[in-house]
């Protein structure tokens, strides 16, 4: 028997907040956490019809929704179609052996997860360096510095060893051959193009940000990364009057 | 300090030592740029013992643990490091004009899971997340927050992961084993979970 | 600041106002990177009055000036700076020699150019870097970073170079073959994220 504490008629009110989740098990945990449901015995009829008009709602504004949401979809029609099947049937196949919920790997991967989210927010909450807490400013190393030869101890990563080769074969490749690329969308390039012009540019109209020849999937990137950048508070949308022209006004300096 | 190493048989008492020894390692700690850890001390300090280190160090803490002060003596990342209270946090942000550090949810998750899990490879990070996490590690590796162990003798020799000493320092956290333990992190979650279900896990 | 500003009736006297105002001082007197004057405290402080600001610093000269104290707090180009006590300048002076060198992003990719195509020759080096390489090959031999690995056998027989032993230690490496490659990294996703996109993580 399931235990449903939530009205399935209701209707899921959508925020346009595409990063509100982390990924699926992200979202399939805050369906049940909204749902008051036992992570242990997962209403998964419901949860799963949630989940698919979530993905549909994000499908739509989204143009590339990660192919991992739809696996997790998946993964719990799977498992509601299994949940069918009467237990004593499995029963057969495996005697002696308790058979298994067939939520339980979901379920384990939940909790993992939320451990970790949990973790997260620890993590957000400590003393943090220039956020939190300061270290002193005088910096008298650096006065004496250039009196003394440094030490050995060379600090360098990994990392940063082979970006300097990345950037060198990059470079050399730029000198030969001049690729032209077709125009990949991501909202990451519109965030970071959106950024620019904010630092330059205090105040613009909302139209501006479209081109006449803008397309529709780049009309809703941008809109997007808008929509990102407001909730990053690096920019805010103000109206004077209503039906008046729509402004976005930086929030950087 | 030399001092005392020259004149070993006057009977220079402990108390005197540390005197001597105290406010030098208060302007150490204040001139290092990151935490400076007891054997650096004795290193620059020469022939005084480990003791009077010590103990000049929990004085320090003592004194700067005053409720007048605007400065505190925290331990980070295995050493010493003097930080403004963040209780003053708005006051300095004024000062400095520095953009908060922030991080994002994906970004700290990912954190979490490679200070907990080290050495762990990508695979693991996205398996745990559900989600691809190349681009978040990157980012972790480019503010130095995490670093590349090696490699893992599997198939494929995937890169192996692990938090660095910088991300101690930033999150001023002293070691990792200061870390909550995960069951801990459950109980003061929201999750609701009680005792028996956590030892169902 | 804020309570005293919004209740300006209750008379909270001098000494109380003091008290609050202090540590703010000292923790942005010490967050300060160069020295900082009264009018700029004021203006981060917000409505206090320069007398309790004078007064505030005033006394925490008097708390550093007492013999014990490994920090002076002066009086620097008319503003206010924490430094250490000239008297430990020796030893503060072993602390800067013990900061680790940082490589220049020319050596960095000079060495990464030899760590992958060893063995390599200058020419070699100088025809990927598209830049005369003599002087940073040079900084590497010294670091003890590369070394001479004999002679290619081609006319004028220019000097091979590969990495050291000190160079597997640095990177905690066993061996050349666990050094990751450009394949382990461009699998994390694009390259070149500038300052902005990082600060969106």
């Amino acid at each position: 028997m399931e235990r449903i504490f939530y009205n399935s008629a209701s209707r899921i009110r959508y925020n346009v907040r595409l990063d509100l989740f982390e990924g699926p098990i992200d979202l399939l945990l805050h369906l049940i956490r909204k749902n008051r449901v036992d992570i242990y015995d997962i209403p998964i009829a419901s949860i799963t019809e949630q989940y698919l008009e979530y993905i549909k709602v994000m499908k739509e504004l989204n143009l590339d929704l990660a192919g991992e949401y739809l696996l997790m979809a998946a993964t719990l029609i799977h498992i509601k179609s299994k949940m069918l099947v009467p237990l004593e049937n499995v029963d057969d196949e495996s005697p002696g052996d308790e058979p298994e919920d067939p939520r339980a790997e979901l379920v384990r991967k939940l909790l993992d997860y939320q451990r970790y989210k949990e973790v997260s927010a620890y993590f957000s909450e400590c003393d943090m360096m220039s956020r939190d807490v300061f270290p002193s400013g005088s910096n008298e190393v650096a006065h004496l510095k250039s009196e003394f030869e440094s030490t050995g101890i060379i600090d360098v990563s990994l990392f940063h060893l082979i970006e300097a080769l990345q950037s060198v074969i990059k470079k050399s490749k730029e000198k030969i051959i001049h690729e032209v690329t077709a125009e990949r969308l991501s909202i990451r390039d519109k965030l970071a193009e959106l950024t620019e012009r904010l630092k330059n540019d205090s105040m613009f109209l909302f139209t501006a940000l479209f081109e006449e020849t803008a397309t529709k999937p780049v009309i809703i990137i941008t809109f997007l990364a808008l929509l990102e950048l407001m909730k990053l508070k690096m920019a805010k949308v103000v109206q004077t009057e209503r039906f008046g022209p729509i402004r976005v006004v930086s929030l950087l300096s | 300090m030399m001092e005392i190493v020259e004149n070993e048989q006057s009977k220079i008492d402990f108390s005197e030592e540390l005197d001597l020894v105290k406010p030098v390692v208060e302007a150490l700690i204040f001139a290092a740029q990151s935490p400076i850890n007891v054997q650096k001390l004795l290193d620059i300090l020469g022939n005084v013992s480990r003791t009077v280190i010590r103990e000049a160090i929990s004085r320090l803490k003592k004194e700067y643990r005053e409720k007048s002060k605007g400065i505190r003596l925290l331990e980070i990342s295995g050493g010493y490091h003097f930080r403004t209270d963040p209780a003053y946090r708005s006051y300095v942000m004024k000062l400095t004009k520095a953009k908060p550090t922030k991080l994002s949810q994906s970004t700290l998750e990912t954190l979490a899971i490679i200070a907990y899990k080290q050495p762990i490879i990508k695979a693991e990070v996205e398996d745990i997340r559900g989600v691809d996490s190349g681009y978040v590690i990157r980012a972790l590796l480019e503010k130095k927050l995490i670093k590349i162990l090696g490699k893992k003798n599997i198939v494929g020799k995937p890169l192996l992961y692990g938090t660095t000493r910088e991300f101690l320092t930033i999150f001023s956290l002293n070691d990792l084993s200061s870390l909550p333990t995960l069951k801990d992190i459950n109980e003061l979650g929201e999750s609701g979970l009680d005792e028996n279900q956590l030892s169902l896990l």
